[in-house]
């Protein structure tokens, strides 16, 4: 028997005992004790907090390589009907209400909010904050209530509306219908050492409008934009501290 | 043989059948004193045949150690590694020759497939 | 084949054949036993149809048990409810190939079917606490209950605490009921469980569970309330 | 000293009855039918979408949640204050009060993208999800219901007593909570709101004792069972009080939402676009909920008479689904402005209201499960002594 496995047969075991007894009530208190289940188990393993900047001076409205790249990457799903495509990241059109006023382009995704409201409002704790501050979904755990799209400011959270068939990166596991998906900053590509694929894709275009980094490397490329230009968050009014920084608008 | 017996001894014999359906469903498909079925794998060709934990332990708790792993990786954070679904198809080259004729055998529909992809 | 297959072989067929026979022979005895005298519990259909279409009612819904005690009716309705989800949940293991509807089922059988202990405790619990039921309960009606709870246990933990490898037991029942019988599966708790329920194959049509079928055969509730119209002949000859 | 009020079954064996149940049953038949399809299919045959992700069945599950609160605060006003009129339908609105608060779950248990996940709340709690507090506070509410409901069928009068104090108490409690649901998230306007909660508690008593005037006379009518104008009518009276708090509420929040500059467009929107919003807050909400019926309830000459109560409780009762319907929706179409003074646009649906109405698929299932607690409440008069042989004094 691996150790793993006693582990698990310990906790199984527990969970039976526990399950007899109450468990929501339990789980409650353990829930308080920890601050909510939505922090990630092991906060310990890294101080890294990634973040992006945009700088939408070098954006171009034509440009659809990071949306394009996102949607081959992740297994988006793309029916061809704008009620029910996923959007990880979108490319939004802004025209300031002034006579003749030039307008700007650029992606919007999720921001990686500090304070994410769609954790907090998440009944079983599926969204969660990763130890190196990605909000993620477990959809293993989600049940498709859909409170986060409704608590979401940035719009950022898609719902599977129907079942998507066909992968386009059969490495990357895709989504059964009936859960919510959106951003996961490419965990999978960071955790190989990677670029996420949009900041790859929109580099290769020679456009070099995303910076992506750690936020707390005083030695990365993002924390000097950062620290010398001040990019702002979207809404920054409302505190939820986004990890997206756009500069130029 | 008055109604009601004629009508007792149909009842007896629906019971008897009902409790002794299931056996003659299987032998009906299956054949009498015929080896029972069982699931026919196609196993990885070229490995040497050793999965990431001894056989017999992987066909009772293979679910276990994905579940194990799939809320280590995801929720903690921490890297794949040769427990999570990912690395299953390095050597299991074809799901329906493998994994699906044991779901398939034993009336079990795991969720991975719908987002997993195995070959 | 080992020594505890060749063991378990012969003592499933030795169920089974005690089990089923024993069955038929309880059943039949029912269904011989002469009933001198007309005695449907009234109110009762006259007509044949009528009589099977509120036997139909009466098995699905326990009426007797309802209008008798309501706190037994939960308990007694609840077991049978459960019962019925993990036959669901076991069917698989029996029948090859698995038809249609059965493996999507499975999670939502499991949901209920795990409930099993839960009515058996609260059965045993009501006949230990409370007098009058004390009074009237016997060694059988514990041993009964307990065994099921048992059986109910040890398969749980075959579910959530020692996994056992699904297709070797299917493969080792299919065998059994084929006449072909292949190696036990070396897996004590599986062991314990399928033990257990020989205990029960054994036991069950010479105990009180026989009212699975014995229902279906007792007069007060399957004659007929028909005494105007048809003349009722007692086989014994008498008046 | 009053007699004793006998409670016993209906016979339940008329033609009309089985025709009654059978509709009923047919009706929430189909109900589950539609959530099956929209489970195996997914939620594209909804009209929801990525920007309207709560739809029909979210507002008639807050809907039954509010009939649901009002019918038990109703029922437990008879034990808690003495007000032994309401005794009368104390059972069967407590009774009612379970099933519609089991009906409003299983809307949005069948309308999750997983129900087959349902266990997980249970298992998996977020204490600042206000949706999981609240699975959490349903569970007590059900019990409570059931327990306060034992114990008035073994007529422990003391335990009711302190029951329906529980009951009312929890009925708040339920309540503020499902109107936090909503007045909790910060990222729409219309939601954003401290005055969601009481409000909802407000129209959940006024469309509670609508539901009761309506169920009772139809119950007692139809039972062929007298039953005294004077309870209607003072059923109507209490009515006519929260519909007064809830119009209070409803003024209230919307000038002070509309009197903050940044609110302006969105207000402008929900008041005097004249769009589908618009004439659903005033014609339904307002002139159907709120307006008409306390006319009705305030006019000497209609205030007594038992026709015009039941019109006006029709009346509430619609205005209220009207009330739920703005609540849940309009804050959905409405885009997010993301970048003030900007315009914005995407393929996304930025920067646009979004469309949205009713399905046919989300009707039939949403009103199924409605439907589908009338029918077990019409067989649970068969079966349980809800009502009493006679309601006159």
């Amino acid at each position: 028997m691996t150790d793993m496995d006693r582990r698990g047969l310990l906790k199984a075991g527990i969970a039976v005992l526990a399950g007899a007894a109450l468990a929501p009530g339990v789980t409650l208190i353990r829930a308080f004790a920890d601050g909510g289940e939505g922090t990630s188990s092991s906060p310990s393993a890294s101080k890294i907090r990634w973040g992006m900047v945009i700088d939408a001076n070098k954006c171009t409205e034509k440009c659809q390589e990071c949306t394009n790249a996102c949607r081959t990457e992740n297994n988006v799903p793309f029916f061809g009907d704008e009620r029910w495509d996923g959007h990880w990241i979108r490319k939004a059109t802004l025209t300031p209400e002034i006579e003749g006023a030039r307008s700007r382009s650029l992606p919007l995704l999720c921001n990686h909010c500090e304070n994410p409201p769609c954790q907090h409002v998440c009944p079983v704790a599926a969204t969660f904050t990763r130890h190196d501050g990605i909000v993620m979904i477990d959809k293993h755990r989600c049940i498709g209530c859909r409170y986060c799209m409704a608590a979401c400011p940035y719009k950022a959270r898609t719902y599977v509306f129907k079942q998507p068939d066909a992968w386009s990166n059969p490495d990357v596991p895709k989504r059964d219908k009936g859960v919510v998906e959106k951003c996961t900053f490419c965990a999978h590509r960071l955790d190989q050492g990677r670029l996420p694929a949009c900041v790859e894709a929109c580099n290769k275009s020679g456009e070099k409008a995303m910076i992506f980094g750690d936020l707390n490397d005083p030695k990365s490329e993002i924390y000097k934009y950062i620290r010398e230009l001040s990019p702002k968050g979207i809404r920054e009014d409302m505190g939820l501290k986004p990890k997206v920084y756009y500069s130029g608008i | 043989m008055s109604r009601d017996s004629l009508a007792a001894a149909a009842l007896v014999a629906a019971l008897l059948a009902a409790a002794a359906a299931p056996t003659l469903y299987t032998a009906a498909a299956n054949g009498l004193f015929k080896k029972p079925p069982r699931p026919e794998l196609v196993l990885p060709k070229g490995g040497d045949g050793k999965c990431v934990e001894p056989t017999d332990y992987m066909r009772a708790n293979h679910m276990k150690l994905l579940v194990n792993a799939r809320d280590r990786i995801v929720r903690g954070g921490e890297k794949l590694d040769k427990y999570h679904i990912e690395g299953c198809k390095n050597c299991h080259a074809r799901r329906a020759e493998f994994c699906d004729r044991c779901h398939a055998y034993a009336g079990v529909k795991p969720e991975c497939f719908g987002c997993h992809y195995l070959p | 084949m080992s020594a505890l297959s060749l063991f378990y072989a012969g003592i499933s067929y030795a169920g089974a054949v005690v089990f089923f026979g024993g069955l038929a022979y309880k059943l039949i005895g029912y269904a011989l036993t002469p009933s001198p005298l007309k005695i449907p519990l009234t109110p009762q259909p006259a007509s044949a149809a009528g009589v099977a279409w509120k036997a139909v009612g009466s098995i699905l819904s326990f009426r007797a048990l309802w209008n008798g005690d309501r706190w037994t009716w939960v308990g007694g309705y609840g077991l049978h409810l459960v019962l019925v989800f993990v036959f669901i949940r076991h069917l698989r293991l029996f029948l090859s190939p698995v038809p249609w509807p059965l493996a999507d089922v499975q999670p939502f059988a499991l949901l209920i079917g795990a409930l099993l202990p839960l009515p058996l405790v609260y059965l045993m619990a009501r006949r230990a606490a409370v007098d009058r039921y004390r009074q009237i309960s016997s060694g059988a009606d514990y041993f009964a209950l307990a065994l099921l709870l048992l059986i109910g246990l040890s398969g749980l933990s075959l579910k959530f605490l020692f996994h056992a490898d699904v297709v070797g037991i299917k493969e080792f029942l299919l065998g059994l009921m084929l006449l072909s019988p292949v190696e036990v599966p070396e897996h004590p708790a599986f062991l314990v469980h399928f033990s257990l329920v020989l205990v029960l194959g054994f036991y069950f049509p010479f105990s009180k569970l026989i009212h699975a079928g014995g229902v279906l055969l007792s007069p007060t509730t399957m004659q007929a309330d028909d005494a105007p119209d048809v003349r009722h002949v007692n086989p014994w000859g008498g008046q | 000293m009053k007699n004793k009020i006998r409670f016993s079954t209906i016979k339940g064996n008329s033609r009309e009855y089985v025709l009654l149940v059978l509709s009923l049953g047919f009706v929430s038949f189909c109900g589950f039918v539609a959530a099956w399809l929209r489970y195996t299919h997914g939620h594209y045959i909804t009209n929801m979408t990525n920007a309207v992700p709560w739809g029909f069945p979210k507002i008639v599950a807050i809907y039954m949640i509010g009939l649901s609160a009002g019918s038990l605060v109703l029922s437990s006003l008879s034990g808690v204050f003495g007000i032994t009129e309401f005794k009368i339908f104390a059972r069967s609105a407590a009774l009612l009060a379970a099933l519609l608060l089991i009906g409003a779950l299983m809307s949005i248990i069948l309308d999750w993208g997983r129900p087959d996940r349902i266990l997980v709340p249970f298992v998996h709690i977020n204490p600042r999800s206000m949706f999981s507090l609240d699975a959490m506070f349903y569970t007590a509410y059900i019990l409570t219901c059931f327990v306060y409901l034992w114990a008035m069928f073994k007529e422990k009068t003391e335990l009711v007593k302190r029951l329906g104090v529980l009951a009312i108490f929890i009925a708040i409690l339920v309540h503020s909570g499902t109107g936090a649901i909503f007045g909790f998230v910060g990222a729409r306007e219309l939601y954003h709101s401290p005055l969601l909660p009481p409000l909802f508690i407000a129209s959940a008593l006024s469309s509670g004792s609508a539901m009761m005037v309506v169920v009772m006379y139809l119950t007692f009518r139809w039972s062929r069972r007298p039953l005294d104008d004077a309870l209607l009518i003072r059923l109507g009276s209490y009515m006519a009080a929260f519909l007064l708090v809830a119009g209070f509420f409803i003024f209230v929040e919307n000038v002070t939402r509309a009197y903050f500059p940044a609110n302006y467009e969105v207000q402008r929107f929900l008041l005097t676009s004249g769009n589908k919003y618009s004439q659903i807050f005033w014609v339904g909400m307002v002139g159907i909920g709120v307006v008409l019926p306390l006319g009705i309830l305030f006019n000497p000459a209609t205030r007594q008479n038992v026709g015009w109560i039941l019109f006006a409780s029709a009346l509430v009762l619609a205005g209220v689904l009207a009330e739920r319907y703005i609540i849940v929706i309009p804050a959905q179409v409405f885009p997010i402005d993301l970048f003030p003074g900007m315009k914005v646009s995407s393929p996304f649906m930025d920067g646009v209201v979004a469309k949205y109405s009713i399905s046919v698929v989300e009707a039939f299932y949403g009103l199924g499960i409605f439907t589908f607690v009338f029918f077990l409440y019409a067989l649970a008069l068969k079966f349980f002594e809800l009502l009493p042989e006679g309601a006159e004094k």
